[in-house]
């Protein structure tokens, strides 16, 4: 039926059909050429969907070129479904992140469900038993009805997701700011571990092997998702928009397991997810990395609906869906595998050598298309990119210090920013402990999860402190891997590599790009400075409401090598007695601080400074001294400074007090946001070695008090009961919410 | 002494149950797939957590039909040990192995968090190692665990001391008298919302959880082995 | 074919902490004239016919899978659809 | 005071995972003349009278908190109940 009502390729032409797929006219002329022909109906819209920004990174690859991505324990970088690096013993860990932005902002609760079992997906194509989940979110200020539901929403959805499905969620962050209103941000990162022998990659080799879809069937869900992710968000935004996508946890559970047991067989020969653009792009690009052929006969095609076309088949973003190539001869052990589960293995068409993505279709050839020219040959567009006034007005701005009247009070209010503010309403919804790995719940700097049968550990992180971004995005970036990966060497443990996410504005206008290009130069060079490669990651553009863009907001997920681990360290004070520390220099930093912002309800002037030499040598002295066992906590100093930084130290063990001693302008040594700063306690017996080993400054003392008492120049300047402090801290998301 | 963790499709802490037992016990485990047809040659059952079915419907209503459950009854029957944690618990209910049934938690969330349980009654064989009225921390990670029963029912678990674990201090879940975990009458069938394998390893945060399944081997070992 | 319409609900005596949540929601949005709320499932089944009269099918079913007894009711409606 | 029922059903092409659920245990239950299930919310309320009529205050409700329109449908029926 609604194949009559599909325009011919006459009309596509003639009517620009195309346009209304995300194609331009150049686009349009590109494909005409490629085929020698008009392409009909199916055959452009699977080059819409794969041309679009979120398939090929049009407008992205230049400023992906940047990034650093080999390293002597890389074994994958980024082009397959996540990156893989060496953990010694055979092993290695596999990583990636990925954002669903879009879908969470028209339905929350499913976007970030399904966000989640996408990234999951990612890494199990990759042969790899996913053991961690992480997240990066952004809403707006947590002041009107739409934003908290979208928060509380998002929460549920992930935790829906990744509770039901068994992975334990460890960490994550969340900053609240009014650029993200209509356009909240829902990164999804997944680990995984898997043994080198098992690794797979998403490639159909082999002229005559089959072709298998397995798991969920296709329905009409997500049509021309990958276009409308990236295209700004609009008020005509709703009807436009594709069947919202429902996940099926428990569904993958059954995927996973089943594809963990197919990646043991020497039957399998490739396999890859279908992510966005469905099985367009799993063809496609499985074909293509081959350098071979697919056929497939879309009537085989598992359907949830009747009367689907095969455009609306190619296009679907239905979820826990995977393409995998077999052995020929295989196929019943393929099928009698998943079976097993009950699910479906559907043999659905076959490789060849012609370097052809063909489809049939009621004994019909619907399409046949070069696969390269799909997955591979997406033109390239090098945006203009013009640096923003804002940029040139904050850099001549001299460093303004806050007025600060009454300390107490004001550390009182950042513990209480919802940015700050414990998350604990959030992760209490996540199970964290799920598989019984998890040494460091969330809360900490970063997670800890142990590696069974080894005295090995994963430390993991996400970060992105989006204000510093939009002051001076190439600060900004250096900064986010800086602070990755403080993160990581404050849990004992040794960065290995990162992912990341680029959530940015619309790139057509040459102010955002700006912003792109200048934030992936601040992460190279700080991935190259700390031995961090890019594996993979994830872009994101057009994160607009309305014309306005959010924050730039590139973030970093890291992970770590903890040796053994006994040497993991988290960031709460252990006993009293215990020396306090502070390692690193404290300037009247406060541009895009949590103060500055709690002051005058704006940001401005330059963000803090970074050396990254400097970086490097103190993040290398404090995983020294934790390997030496002379560390009872370390902390990183970020968001609200040290006073902020001390009270986190004290929360969990009520019973604990800390005694602080500062020189200087009192402001600044409270609450200036300056980096490469870290907060050490270290048992008294040990005070010689640990100064021996790095120049952190003895500030203070860990005492028995149940207070925190700061002194300036000798005067007490700051006086507050630790359970005062933690209630407010604790309070204070879940008061926003009551509203 | 044999354990079988049962998997169900959907189930997730099988893996935490069994080395539970495997490496804190150091006893023989096996995982048993849900459509077993028998549960021979083995002592000891052991329902896990997770989402069996997704929970769709109901949780632990699907599940309960499973092939291999009709084995647990019989292993119930015979007097065997039989542990439900979380969705075993679930299932054991919809099963009707015990009384009462789960409603959503009272806040609607899904929590997880460690909590404080106070052990009712240690004269069963799954808590004789714990002191009576001993305060003990176990993690709970559910979305349905605020147990209900009607007022008879609540009478006669009360009457046969089949409350074993109440949540002590904060009720998380809103459920039916602090009730944490109960037992059948012949109190051989433990159902309870928390997680005692999560809580066996100090270096995961806590042990607490190591004495329930000692008691339980303490028991088949006192009964089983004939010099102890 | 039929068209069967289950409705499954708590009990009257049961608390149902869903209907208490949506209640208090409806009152914060300040439909004060909301004076009790309950929350239950519905469910629509399509069943072909077979030898069993279809009543005592869709009764078994809920008594079996679709319901707990123990804390909830149900009551069907069903339908005779015409065949497409 | 109106008593009034609410049904809440996902759209047509939104996948329903409990639904499959349901269907398949149902098949493995050996009711096999089930061909399809659907699993929805069902709500009753209970609205004392107030100015506004209570169409439009039931319809406002479901589209802004009882039905999630972007994936769901809903309809609801109103009874007017005899005070006791
Ligand atoms: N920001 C980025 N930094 C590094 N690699 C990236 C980035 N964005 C995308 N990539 C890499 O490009 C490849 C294609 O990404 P993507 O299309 O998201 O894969 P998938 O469809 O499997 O999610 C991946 O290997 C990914 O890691
Ligand atoms: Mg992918």
């Amino acid at each position: 039926m609604s194949l009559m009502l599909e325009p011919s390729p006459e009309q596509l032409k003639s009517q620009k059909v195309y346009k209304e797929m995300g194609l331009s006219d150049e686009e349009f002329a590109m494909v005409e050429k490629i085929l020698g022909r008009l392409p009909n109906y199916t055959e452009i819209g699977l080059f819409s969907v794969m041309w679009s920004e979120h398939c090929s990174y049009k407008n992205s690859k230049p400023v992906l070129k940047k990034f650093p991505t080999t390293g002597d324990k890389v074994l994958q970088g980024p082009g397959e479904g996540a990156g893989i690096v060496d953990i010694g013993d055979e092993q290695a860990v596999v990583f990636k992140i990925e954002s669903h932005n879009h879908p969470s902002a028209i339905e929350p609760y499913q976007g970030a469900a399904t966000g989640v079992g996408g990234i999951i997906r990612d890494v199990f194509s990759m042969g790899a038993r996913p053991v961690a989940l992480l997240n990066s979110l952004r809403f707006g200020e947590l002041d009107t009805p739409r934003v908290r539901y979208l928060f509380e929403e998002v929460v549920a959805g992930i935790a829906g997701y990744g509770n039901c499905i068994g992975i334990p969620t460890v960490g994550g962050e969340i900053q609240f700011d009014a650029s993200y209103e209509g356009n909240p941000l829902v990164n999804a990162m997944c680990v995984g571990l898997i043994d080198h022998k098992d690794i797979k990659k998403g490639q159909a080799h082999g002229v005559g092997n089959t072709v298998m879809y397995v798991g969920a069937k296709t329905g009409r869900d997500g049509i021309h998702g990958a276009t409308f992710a990236s295209e700004e968000l609009t008020d005509q935004s709703e009807e436009n928009r594709p069947a919202v996508q429902v996940g099926d946890p428990f569904m993958e559970k059954l995927l996973l397991e089943a594809c963990l047991e197919l990646v043991q067989s020497d039957a399998l020969v490739g396999i890859q997810d279908m992510g966005a653009a469905g099985l367009t792009s799993s063809s496609a690009e499985m074909a293509s990395k081959a350098g071979s052929g697919i056929e497939m006969n879309l009537d085989l095609v598992p359907q949830r609906e009747k009367g689907m076309t095969a455009y609306e088949m190619m296009l679907s973003e239905s979820q826990e869906r995977m393409l995998i190539v077999v052995k020929k001869g295989r196929e019943q052990e393929i099928v009698d595998l998943f079976s097993k589960y009950d699910l479906e293995a559907v043999s659905i068409g076959h490789v060849t050598d012609d370097k052809q993505l063909r489809l049939i279709h009621q004994s019909e050839v619907v399409a046949d298309v070069p696969a390269d020219a799909l997955a591979e040959e997406a033109p390239v567009y090098h945006k203009p990119s013009a640096e923003p006034a804002y940029y040139r007005e904050f850099q001549t701005m001299e460093n303004d210090i806050p007025a600060v009247e009454n300390y107490k009070e004001t550390l009182m209010s950042l513990l209480q920013q919802p940015t700050i503010a414990s998350k604990e309403w959030v992760y209490n919804q996540y199970d964290y402990m799920v598989r019984t790995n998890t040494v460091v719940a969330p809360g900490s700097d970063a997670a800890v999860i142990r590696i069974r049968g080894t005295r090995k550990g994963l430390a993991m992180t996400t970060d992105c402190n989006s204000r510093y971004m939009y002051l001076d995005p190439e600060t900004g970036g250096k900064i986010a891997v800086a602070e990755a990966a403080r993160n990581i060497i404050c849990s004992g443990g040794e960065p290995l590599a990162i992912t990341d996410n680029l959530n940015f504005g619309n790139p057509e206008k040459p102010e955002i790009f700006w912003q792109i290009e200048k934030s992936a130069d601040g992460i190279s060079e700080a991935c190259k400075t700390l031995n961090t490669p890019v594996i993979g990651g994830n872009v994101s553009l057009y994160n607009e409401t309305n014309g306005t863009a959010i924050y730039p907001t590139p973030v970093i997920g890291m992970v770590g090598l903890v040796q053994d681990i006994d040497d993991v360290t988290t960031q709460s004070f252990k006993e009293a007695g215990d020396l306090i520390y502070l390692l690193g220099e404290t300037k009247p930093e406060f541009g895009g601080s949590e103060l500055q912002k709690l002051t005058y309800k704006k940001i401005f002037g330059k963000a803090p400074e970074l050396d990254l030499a400097t970086e490097a040598e103190y993040q290398e002295k404090v995983l020294a001294a934790i390997r030496s066992g002379l560390v009872a906590s370390a902390h990183d100093i970020a968001e609200g400074g040290l006073a902020v930084a001390v009270a986190e130290s004290l929360f969990g063990k009520t019973q604990l007090g800390a005694d602080i001693h500062l020189t200087g302008e009192a402001t600044t040594q409270l609450f200036s946001e300056s980096q490469s700063r870290f907060l050490i306690s270290v048992k008294k017996e040990n005070q010689h070695e640990f100064e021996k080993l790095t120049n952190a400054v003895l500030i203070g003392e860990v005492t028995a008090g149940n207070k925190l008492q700061a002194f300036v120049n000798n005067e007490l300047v700051l006086e507050e009961q630790t359970d005062v402090l933690e209630k407010a801290w604790k309070g204070a998301i879940p008061t926003c919410l009551l509203k | 002494m044999k354990f079988a963790v049962i998997v169900f499709p959907g189930s997730n802490c099988d893996i935490d149950m069994y080395h539970a037992v495997k490496d804190e016990l150091g006893c023989e485990v096996e995982y048993v797939w849900h459509d077993a047809g028998s549960l021979e040659g083995f002592d000891g059952i052991l329902l896990p957590g997770g989402f069996s079915y997704g929970d769709y419907l109901r949780s632990g209503a699907i599940a309960r039909f499973s092939n291999v459950m009709k084995e647990v009854v019989k292993a119930a029957e015979a007097g065997k040990p039989v542990l439900g944690v979380c969705n075993g618990f679930q299932i054991l209910l919809e099963a009707g192995l015990l009384p009462g049934a789960m409603r959503r938690n009272e806040s609607l969330k899904f929590i997880c968090r460690p909590v404080e349980l106070k052990v009712e009654n240690n004269g069963t064989l799954f808590s004789a190692e714990y002191n009576e009225g001993e305060v003990i921390t176990i993690p709970v990670a559910h979305g349905e665990g605020n147990y209900y029963c009607d007022d008879e029912t609540l009478a006669r678990l009360k009457g046969n001391n089949q409350i074993v674990f109440t949540y002590h201090g904060e009720n998380p879940n809103g459920s039916l008298e602090n009730i944490a975990g109960i037992t059948n009458e012949k109190g051989n069938v433990l159902g309870m919302m928390p997680h005692p394998e999560r809580a066996v390893d100090e270096l995961l945060g806590g042990a607490d959880g190591l004495k329930l399944f000692q008691s339980i081997v303490k028991q088949w070992r006192e009964a089983h082995v004939v010099n102890a | 074919m039929y068209k069967v319409k289950v409705f499954v609900t708590l009990r009257e005596s049961v608390l149902d902490p869903q209907g208490t949540a949506v209640k208090d929601s409806l009152h914060s949005l300040n439909y004060s004239e909301v004076s009790d709320v309950r929350i239950g499932k519905y469910m629509e089944l399509s069943i072909e016919k077979s030898e069993r009269p279809v009543e005592e099918v869709v009764k078994e079913m809920c008594e079996r899978l679709l319901a707990n007894v123990v804390i909830e009711d149900y009551r069907f409606e069903i339908e005779e659809a015409v065949a497409q």
